[in-house]
């Protein structure tokens, strides 16, 4: 179970001022209202100043190997005013394939510029709409020195911004993962516009060609594929955490503020009963959130069950909230012009990101045997 | 079964039905069959093409838009089982009606009740033949659920009223000819110090901006009044007696919403397990595999089922004069439920389901994103759900202590 | 759709007027206390002489046919002050085997005596706790004239009383309803103590000698078998809508004159909206209920998702019903002395007979196609 | 980290262990290792083996029934870490801790904080010993939730208290040997008109009545008072200065139920899907074949695991000296689980689930079927939930307004 120290304290204090100052919601309008979505190089260099790019890798490869629960908590405060940037794409997701399928020539060749934000990273999970990591049509055939991949993936996060693309593959021996340069002949990428104008894009993979040293670790290593999903999941609800949490406060705030019948809203009783179990499942979500964190840093056997309690309890948790928030914000919250939407829209990306809420619970159910 | 006895009978049903199949031959335009487009009211005036503005030409003169209103003011003049074989051979050519709206759905009923003969005589007519449109002007951003908390003044200049403040939520007021507000007329009574206006939005002083949601463009706007003469004859009912004008055109609204919630259930884009088969597939058993899934799939359309069999018993204790569940208990329903099929349906999707714009989706599921937003819109708007539980606890349950 | 003609409307006035004032809670009560659970001859003597034991049995045969709805009416009455009646298994249960599966020899011996009251008469469908009418352990084998039962049946209700089960074994061509009149030797009963106080037993059938006579219609014929069965799921749902109707009732009236914190409570806004849910959760069964009873009157094709349609809608209103009566009542609503618990307990064996909302849900879901 | 500092140090406490595991050895009975028995307290006295009765003294004169107590009264003297040793070398033999119930759980703390000497020396050791059974007079037929609202008057009679009124919920009443109640020292003011005494309850005029619930008989007793003597020695605090006392008592007794829920949770009778897989079997793919019983059992299961996962960070949280939320919270929770737990048992056992008396069940059913009521109580004791969520929404939140 998870209990915070000194260091992991003032790491969330620094990311959590940090979020307010540098990166409030007003940050991520203004990129939206841009017309370039999800890219402001500025804030991802002054997050990687703040080493947040480095904190799960090895201080050999330039990072400060502190940790996924502190890691967790950036993701949650830079979540919490929505920042659009790679962290949890680059920083979570592919630095933990080089970590733990990498060799000491992949780890070497690339985790020092993931650690130091100049190179971004991202996964290629899914071929689908859904996530469906059982099998992948994208299919990786052995060449004569090294491999060919042919197929698709689609709402690859962050790919537009990625130079570097860990892709998943079916290879006669199970799934594989590939590390693909974008610039590698065959690939083509195709933005796509998404509700909470983010980057997201397609891949296409036409005959790619890849070196033997493209491969991580073995291939059919589930397992690997497994821990590298787990780790995206969980980091993925520390941010709906972060999301769930601020939704709350503008909601309570609003409740605090707003006048009809001659009486502040927060004083009828019926509000107070749903706020206050809002805050109570919130409560709840904080909770399997750092319990799955602190459970891949003592590397817990149990690792599987925690990421699908945290990332289920995270989309129902946040998929309630983000609807009382516009519910309870009345008239207010469905315009463009109030945050309330953002965090919706975003919600629903993340909810349906690594695995939805009855994929957790049929996956939870299936690991306790049941 | 005295209504009925009173109307004409069998037989001369049945020359209305030839009569209604004769008209619509020669004046549907065939072309139009089955094109009518539900999101119209949502997404504003497409221009019409020749043969609808031909078709909305035909039915407006001949009142069959507003078939139970009286046809001294431009109605049909039907009673409901005339009405019931226009619907029905409407349906069966694939017509429709395309005579609605605001004045339709709202103001003509309110009109038929409190207006002054003249104002009926120059109001109603032209919302039968869909002429005029008209605007809603209630809400105010410090008045929402707390409508008669509104604050903006119309001050009395002998012949005419000034009128100054702001409205929001006025849906279609970009597109308005005129308005129905809610002014106040005195400022130290609340409810007792409004009055029922009818205001041309083409008078000099009214600024009309559209408001962006969050699923894109609206219909709504907010809508400025600066200085705005209103001539005294356009004052419905009496000065200071406006409230209760306004609350009863309110539940027009709301048995609007809710039937119409029951109908968009009842077409509903067909069923939400089709769409769960074509994103999921089926397992052995013909099965969705998402079990879970499934489950709630099965959950949604049982409920869906639920309450349209309520809103048809509402419907039905109404007319035989047995007490009629309240429309409240719809109006919440219909929107829950409007709003978990968009939920569903994005769930099935996938991220597919939350396209914004660009390649990479089909129109359906573009149109989901945009209307699963929207629809978060059918618990606020009419009465929050908030406010439909209040009025049933207290008007049907009587838990108002005291 | 439903809607009452002026009989109905006047059966069910009488009806309410009879339960009010011949068979109120109260009566229940003494009969829990007296320890002789759920049978109360005068009780159904009163209720027979109104005509209710035969309201849908022809009337050839003693009854009136006045159709389904009618009685659920009555059912549903009956049941909103926990009237402890074979009502439901013999009027409506037993009735409808025979009269939808009877040849006309075992139609006038039987039916007569179910229309007077004279005969009680239930159903034997399930073999274990749960409802599972796919397939029986019970077995009919042919004999040399007849018929040999072996196996068991748990929880028949009403079967303390009765003098005529209707029992389902499975043959060799599948399922098939039996008439076995209680003193068949090899035949023996045990009363079963539920929490509802009311007649359960268990059957033991130990080569149960059967004369050809005793099968109705035919072996194999499983739409019988669903159609009595779907006509009793209905019949317990209008009992359980009498049932949600009057917790419902009690609680509001409670509400209103228990005072804390100097308020009516009533008056408590939380309160307000969670009744405002109930209220709406129970006006939507009772369109199902009705619609139901009324599909089997017009004998509708879709009858058999109607009636998933009302026993789920029940089952979940009724539970979430006696769960609020007891919360909302607070700690006098967890004594023996007041009704509540009567409530509770009642509800859950029904929600336990004919089948649970799981049962139903994934029924309609398979009727449905998917 | 300071308090650890100041503590016995590592090779001390392998020292203390050591003591313990020797302890044990001499003083615990084997023949009862495993034998406690959870349902004690609902269920009411049972007679003690002698052995039983040995152990009790045993743990009981030392101290280590209430190990963290002051030694000067009776306790045992021990630190955090040193209690979390004897727990576990109890657990390792199969001991358990006889010492318990309100005077444990709830008087004790209370005394220590707010009792004078004499009052301390004088009841606080026999409650190390679990000599003295005490019983709580709270609620009243009309205080409820709104506890200050109690009428049992005590009036001042110079050197004592005359007693008047009614309790209800005294659990335990009919064993009890003495009551702690809030009685009416001032009609005058709500809050401020309520002491705390100690009550004799073999004094004349005391009268218990066992309370029959829905689950059959009950620990819980109604209990009148009838001109009831109590001297004035008895008081604990100042007159009319009891509220502050009782609601002190109140945070422990919510403390030991919200902490009861999660052991309840934790040790919890096996998991739900192994009664499933009895009652309902697998299917080839190894699951219980009623999917939605599955999912929904999936959800009970996981929303355990957040509970007691949030229970601990709450006890982590308050101890490291980081805000703590709130016990309401982990009431409200733990209440829901106990309920849906019982529940979901009660739906896979079928009818065999509500089982009351006699043949046709095992006595797990029977069980079921009593604790699935008993547990309706959860929620409403200690607090109701919906007093809870009031003060999560005022307290915590800051919803009270003003």
């Amino acid at each position: 179970m998870a209990v915070l120290n000194e260091e992991q304290r003032l790491l969330r204090d620094m990311a959590r001022d940090w979020a307010d100052q540098q990166s409030p919601v007003s940050a991520f309008r203004r990129l939206r209202d841009s017309g370039t979505p999800g890219v402001d190089p500025a804030t991802w260099q002054s997050m990687a100043n703040m080493g947040w790019a480095g904190i799960v890798i090895p201080e050999a490869h330039g990072g400060s190997n502190f940790g996924y629960l502190g890691l967790g908590l950036v993701l949650e405060e830079s979540a919490r005013t929505l920042t659009a940037s790679p962290l949890a794409a680059s920083a979570l997701g592919a630095a933990s394939a080089l970590v733990l399928g990498g060799n000491p020539e992949q780890q070497a060749r690339y985790l020092p510029g993931i650690a130091s934000g100049e190179l971004i990273a991202c996964l290629a999970i899914d071929d689908g709409p859904r996530h469906q990591p059982q099998s992948f049509s994208t299919r990786a055939s052995r060449s004569d020195d090294g491999w060919v991949l042919h197929g698709s993936k689609a709402f690859v996060a962050e790919g537009g911004q990625a130079q570097l693309l860990v892709v998943a593959a079916e290879t006669d021996s199970g799934p594989a993962l590939f590390l693909v340069e974008v610039d590698t002949p065959g690939l083509e990428r195709a933005a796509r516009h998404l509700a909470d104008a983010r980057d997201h894009c397609a891949l296409q993979l036409d005959a790619v060609v890849l070196p033997e040293a493209a491969l991580l670790g073995a291939a059919g290593d589930r397992k690997l594929l497994d821990a590298v999903l787990d780790r995206a999941r969980i980091g993925a609800a520390a941010e709906m955490l972060g999301m769930a949490v601020q939704s709350f406060n503008l909601t309570l705030d609003y409740l605090k503020t707003r006048v009809q019948f001659d009486e502040i809203i927060a004083r009828f009783q019926a509000l107070q009963h749903r706020m206050a179990r809002l805050f109570t499942e919130i409560e709840l979500l904080r909770s399997t959130v750092e319990e799955a964190l602190a459970a891949i840093d003592r590397d817990d056997p149990e690792l599987p069950q925690l990421a699908s309690l945290a990332k289920a309890t995270a989309n129902d948790t946040l998929h309630l909230m983000s609807r009382e928030m516009i519910q309870l914000h009345g008239g207010i919250g469905m315009t463009d012009e109030h945050d309330a939407g953002f965090y919706l829209k975003r919600a629903r990306v993340l909810e349906n990101s690594w695995g939805n809420a009855s994929f957790h619970r049929d996956r939870y159910a299936r690991l306790c045997g049941y | 079964m005295t209504a009925q006895e009173a109307a004409p009978g069998g037989d001369a049903l049945e020359v209305f039905r030839r009569d209604v199949q004769a008209w619509l031959q020669e004046n549907f335009p065939q072309e139009l069959a089955g094109q009518d487009n539900p999101l119209a009211a949502i997404e504003g005036n497409a221009p019409a093409s020749p043969a609808a503005q031909a078709w909305k030409a035909a039915i407006g003169s001949r009142g069959w838009g507003t078939p139970t209103w009286p046809r001294e003011y431009g109605g049909g003049g039907l009673d409901h089982r005339q009405a019931k074989i226009l619907n029905e051979e409407m349906a069966a050519v694939g017509a429709w009606n395309p005579i609605g709206g605001m004045g339709v759905m709202m103001l003509g009923p309110t009109l038929l009740e409190f207006a002054s003969e003249e104002q009926k005589r120059r109001h109603i007519p032209p919302i039968c033949r869909s002429e005029i449109r008209w605007c809603q002007g209630y809400s105010e951003p410090g008045a929402g659920s707390d409508l008669a908390a509104l604050q903006t003044r119309a001050e009395d200049c002998g012949d005419h009223y000034l009128i100054n403040g702001q409205k929001t939520w006025t849906s279609g007021g970009q597109w308005a000819d005129w308005c129905f507000a809610l002014v106040r007329t005195d400022k130290q009574r609340k409810h007792d110090g409004i009055s029922f206006l009818l205001i041309d939005m083409q008078s000099p002083g009214v600024e009309v901006r559209p408001i962006q949601l969050i699923s894109g463009t609206s219909p709504f706007c907010e809508t400025f009044f600066t200085d705005v003469r209103v001539p005294k004859e356009n004052l419905v009912g009496e000065e200071n007696g406006g409230w209760t004008i306004g609350k009863r055109l309110l539940q027009h609204e709301r048995t609007n919403l809710s039937g119409g919630a029951a109908g968009r259930g009842g077409r509903g884009g067909g069923s939400l397990a089709k769409i769960g088969e074509y994103y999921l597939g089926k397992n052995d058993a013909g099965q969705l595999p998402d079990a879970d899934l499934r489950t709630r799939i099965a959950r949604f359309e049982m409920r869906q089922r639920a309450f349209r069999l309520t809103a048809q018993r509402v419907l039905a204790e109404a007319r035989s004069g047995a007490p009629a569940a309240a429309s409240s208990i719809l109006k919440n329903v219909g929107a829950e439920l409007t709003q978990e099929r968009a939920e569903l349906t994005l769930e099935m999707m996938g991220l597919n389901g939350l396209g914004w714009e660009g390649d990479g989706f089909t129109p359906q599921e573009l149109m989901a994103t945009r209307g699963w937003l929207w629809g978060k819109a059918v618990s606020i708007y009419g009465g929050t759900a908030e406010i439909q539980n209040n009025v049933i606890a207290k008007r049907i349950l009587g838990m108002q202590g005291e």
